[in-house]
């Protein structure tokens, strides 16, 4: 084990990956020379070349176009997108080809690569560099989707991002990157599916992943041994297992998170739970997630749009009382 | 490198089977059999066959909602192809994909698409691929004059020059976006002078004479093995159907205009030049389409459980 | 009243519009001389001329970009995407720009822009040209979203889209253009935010949409008496108080739309109405959604991925028994 | 048309302010006070002082994260701007946009952009308004070089060139887009060139000079109110401090080059034509700047039930 950030475990994540498969590569903006906006990519160009960590142009739909070709051409491509709120300009090429390939090939073409890019707000971003965008790659099917809310999981899920044959999104938060926690070294690998009880409780249950985790922590605080905390860390593939089994320990439910909360992955998991534990639920789910409104700017508004601790305190109150 | 340049009755096999696909598919959609629309490339059949002639089994290939007869020139199964245009287990793609969406690993074949343009980054991709690994496969991506303004092209255009990919940009110029024409979608109706603009290498063809059309492929095909980066190719010709079996084709367009274009079709120039070996060509090709066909309707489609397999590997 | 099919529908609509205002104008592919693919803008050019009907190059990103500014600068534009599979092309200007420019200028910029589109599948159009993509549009707020499912609701919502000071997703559907009704004469305007309750019943209450309001209609015909449809009509603004006292009376309640399920418009107002009227449900909210497939071509496959009649009646079966 | 050109000394004016601006900016995000990213235009002055200057209080401005300069070289209240900048409910947009998203209808300021080139479309569309109405307003957009690689942006030029748009493609050259320099991310590094290619008019010019700016963008401005269309205006610059606060620029330039700009900085070129009286001018402009953060921070902050109004007009 060695202490480092979520910037490093995924630099020492994907830096296990280049040296593993020489078909994975890197490509993305300022990732190799300047080793990346967040220093995520830091080192790997000295290490592994120019063919394996390529600068690109300002072109997300030209280079995530790019990133499939190779992949059906039998690379294993990682693409970053330096925000994911730039993959916007790169939809097109993400939910109309990259998601449906294997699918529209009838299995022919697998394709695999991998995106990685971070989100997340609380940081006076405002509206275009501050958003989870998680559900858009989750509506349409095709895309595996992975949050990790820390380093140690951050460098086992980058490395089974990677050698997914399919593709997936790798989504840090930017609230994240400075977290330190303990890595194993060497070989590390947590396949995707498998969520994490990051705490255990026995009133409810709260569903959440990427920085909010650490937001239920805080929140939970106030109720000692009540709230059980699921870090689902994969949203698809789901550990629906976890979550069954703490829904019926505890039979009730917040999903928290930091998106907006209409057509999102809090009002699916919502439905989803009441559709199958109905009879186990005493009481509603509840969401906790950003109001309707764009990420405003000003610190205050910031953090009215933007879930906080003390609002998902406040919502265990309401149903722990 | 590259192939040995087919003969004139070569590449009228070529052409006038897909000619023939074009002609059992049309009735087809006409008698509900196909579903869907069906995007026809009579008259353009010269683009196909000259360009899949100049490359390589291992070479890619992306194309459009039109590009099934790069599909069939570049060595994927007739059979296969029909079968999943009519949506039959045996499709190429199992009947998942549709004509829009012909998927073939083992010729290169990494899609036709449905999206305007959204092929081309795929081919450069291979194409990066390919000089990563130093295997001197090129990328050959089609799409049309349209096309040219869609951004995600001009993106993939500055890439494949800065990275020096041998990727070949394969313009069909058929004057015609849908049913807007050229004057009335592009501030300079000159796309080669725009592609120069870019640093590329571009050659001008006549789209209608398979010979040429191989000619200069082959050189870009050359051009890209070398690690001289990738050729931008105009390739001018014009579709004598409507742009889907629903569209007439002269609502926008004179009956003289087409008329004329058809008057030099690949296809009629290449019969004239061979004389009565063309008859004898076209009739073992019409039995092969017609087989193909006849075996497709009786294969057996798709199963309901088939659905939702296949989303992710 | 006039007989005549949704597409015609529209076309009265726009029609209405582009005399009612001068700052109304088109834009789009092949809409002008043509007459649009599907006939939608068909003789306004002649009409209208060059200068407020428009035709644009293949340039998604482009013109909807433009359309924005044509916005901010006093007009009122609409824009036609030809299929909305392909709005993913303009997803940074739809998204990142057109929702949130009004809210990021403190108000200082509406965006007065419609656009319109089409959707759905039925038809054999495979998986790039068969999307319903609503939920994409909804997630992140700032555009209003509708969906009418009949000719005069298409010209009564098409006056409204138009006359909304936002921008709005107006969206038809394949199935649904050559749809015949009697389409009120002269000025039509149905207010965004108000749904029709289509067929009153008992037991059980269908939430639904677009195309799929004619297939929970043939559903419904098995129960007759039991089941309440619910046309929503529009998804942004939404009208909660028919849906709140459809679900007091049925407390049983489906949701039916043709997009796929996943952090979609059904798991979202799933997930509401049991945490709004938890107490008055008497069985969990139920969903028929396009299950998790892209759409494939073959017409078994299709039929089996996307909702149908069946599989509806199925569902009111299950909940009525 | 257009204006009268300003004097050295009015444009030395709009850029120490503009200097001043930055290094307040600079000591509130270094202190704290100051939240998110910081892109400063040091050493780019002439371009906003330039170019705004050249246009009429209604044309139209689209900028970058990097475009505070020509919101207030454009007219916009420095102390509205000030106040956005620092989140207070005075702010240009409330505190809601914040520095990347400064929007003023009444200087016909339709937004800085946080996603590279997306103002782009938003100018060209004001033009097309310009044009439909007849109101003989021009539209300025501006991007950096490494947009150009955006496709956004390509679609625009061509749409602009089709539609004979008043709109001035504005592109500040500054060598690098973030930390990679134009030899990394364009085949071809003639930008004008590429923009040619699309039927674009263009024009080259000193960007460190403001009246060399301010001619070109009257001579672009009166193409466009005169119906001759749209120009790419390439304006030679550089950033003399880093991307953004936390960039120190220097990890991917070397200190001679940026020294060498530096000394040929618009500010410091016309203070040496100035004299004494630039002393002057300066302590005003330093007077006016720090008036305005002081005011700003002493402003109340938006209140929170401020966070969900406004989504919808
Ligand atoms: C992004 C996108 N926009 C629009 C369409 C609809 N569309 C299909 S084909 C076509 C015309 C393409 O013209 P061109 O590139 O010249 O190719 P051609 O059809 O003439 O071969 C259009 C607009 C689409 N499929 N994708
Ligand atoms: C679509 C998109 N991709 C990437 C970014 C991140 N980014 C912000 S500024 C920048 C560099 C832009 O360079 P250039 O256009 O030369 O302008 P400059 O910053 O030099 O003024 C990048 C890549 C972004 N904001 N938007
Ligand atoms: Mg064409
Ligand atoms: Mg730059």
């Amino acid at each position: 084990m060695s202490k480092m950030s979520f910037v490093q475990a995924c630099n020492a994540g994907l830096r296990q990956e280049l040296e593993r498969d020489s078909n994975v590569f890197l490509m993305g903006e300022d990732i190799a020379h300047y080793g990346g906006m967040f220093r995520v990519t830091e080192g790997l160009l000295e290490t592994f070349g120019e063919n394996r960590v390529i600068d690109t142009p300002i072109s997300e739909s030209g280079f995530m176009g790019m990133a499939l070709g190779a992949a059906l051409a039998g690379k294993r491509p990682v693409a970053e997108l330096m925000f994911i709120d730039f993959g916007l300009v790169a939809m097109d090429q993400i939910l109309n080809n990259i998601a449906k390939t294997h699918y529209m090939s009838g299995g022919r073409c697998p394709v695999p690569m991998t995106i990685i890019t971070q989100g997340g707000g609380y940081r006076g971003a405002a509206a275009q560099h501050s958003q989870m965008l998680e559900a858009l790659f989750l509506h349409l099917p095709g895309i595996k989707v992975v949050l990790p809310s820390t380093p140690a999981d951050a460098k086992g899920l980058m490395a089974a991002s990677i050698r997914d044959d399919n593709p997936v999104v790798f989504i840090g938060h930017k609230q994240l990157f400075g977290k330190q926690g303990e890595v194993p070294d060497g070989e590390h690998f947590i396949p995707l599916g498998t969520s994490s009880v990051v705490q255990e409780g026995s009133e409810v249950t709260i569903l959440t992943y990427s920085f909010t985790v650490d937001l239920a922590m805080k929140a939970a605080e106030a109720f000692p041994g009540k709230v059980e905390i699921v870090d689902l860390r994969t949203l698809n593939p789901l550990d629906w297992a976890t979550i069954e089994s703490s829904v019926r320990k505890t039979h009730r439910v917040i999903v928290a998170h930091e998106a907006h909360g209409r057509c999102s992955v809090a009002s699916d998991l919502g439905f989803q739970v009441q559709q199958r534990l109905f009879d186990e639920l005493d009481a509603p789910v509840e969401i906790v997630a950003a109001l309707d409104a764009p990420i405003p700017f000003a610190v205050e508004l910031e953090n009215e749009v933007l879930p906080t601790a003390a609002r998902i305190e406040a919502k265990l109150r309401e149903m722990l009382t | 490198m590259g192939h040995v340049r087919p003969t004139d009755e070569q590449f009228f096999r070529t052409m006038i089977r897909l000619r023939h696909v074009e002609k059992a598919l049309t009735e087809l959609s006409a008698g509900g059999q196909l579903r869907g629309s069906l995007h026809l490339c009579e008259g353009q059949e010269a683009c196909p066959a000259g360009a899949c002639a100049a490359l390589l089994k291992e070479d890619y290939v992306t194309a459009t909602y039109r590009g099934h007869g790069y599909v069939l020139a570049k060595g994927t199964s007739l059979n296969q192809v029909i079968a999943e245009v009519l949506g039959r287990a045996t499709g190429l793609c199992k009947g998942k994909g549709g004509k829009m969406h012909l998927f073939d690993q083992e010729f290169g074949v990494l899609g036709t698409n449905g999206i305007v343009g959204a092929g081309v980054g795929t081919a450069c991709g291979a194409a990066l691929a390919s000089k990563l690994d130093g295997t001197g496969r090129v990328a050959l991506t089609v799409f049309g004059d349209g096309a040219n303004n869609q951004g995600h092209l001009m993106e993939c255009w500055n890439m494949a020059v800065l990275y020096k990919l041998p990727v070949i940009f394969f313009c069909e110029n058929n004057l015609y976006s849908e049913m807007t024409p050229l004057s009335r979608s592009h501030g300079n109706v000159n796309l080669s002078e725009r592609a120069r603009g870019f640093g590329l290498h571009t050659e001008s063809v006549n789209g209608n004479d398979p010979h040429a059309v191989f000619e200069v492929v082959s050189k870009a095909a050359d051009r890209g093995r070398s690690g001289q980066g990738p050729t931008f190719v105009e390739a001018m010709t014009y579709r004598t159907t409507g742009h889907y079996q629903a569209d007439s084709g002269t609502a926008y367009r004179t009956k003289e205009e087409v008329e004329d274009w058809r008057s030099r079709s690949p296809i009629l120039l290449l019969r004239q030049r061979i004389g009565a070996k063309a008859d004898e060509i076209e009739a073992e090709e019409l039995a092969v389409v017609q087989a193909s066909v006849e075996k497709a309707l009786a294969d057996s489609v798709p199963a309901v459980s088939e659905s939702t397999t296949e989303v992710f590997a």
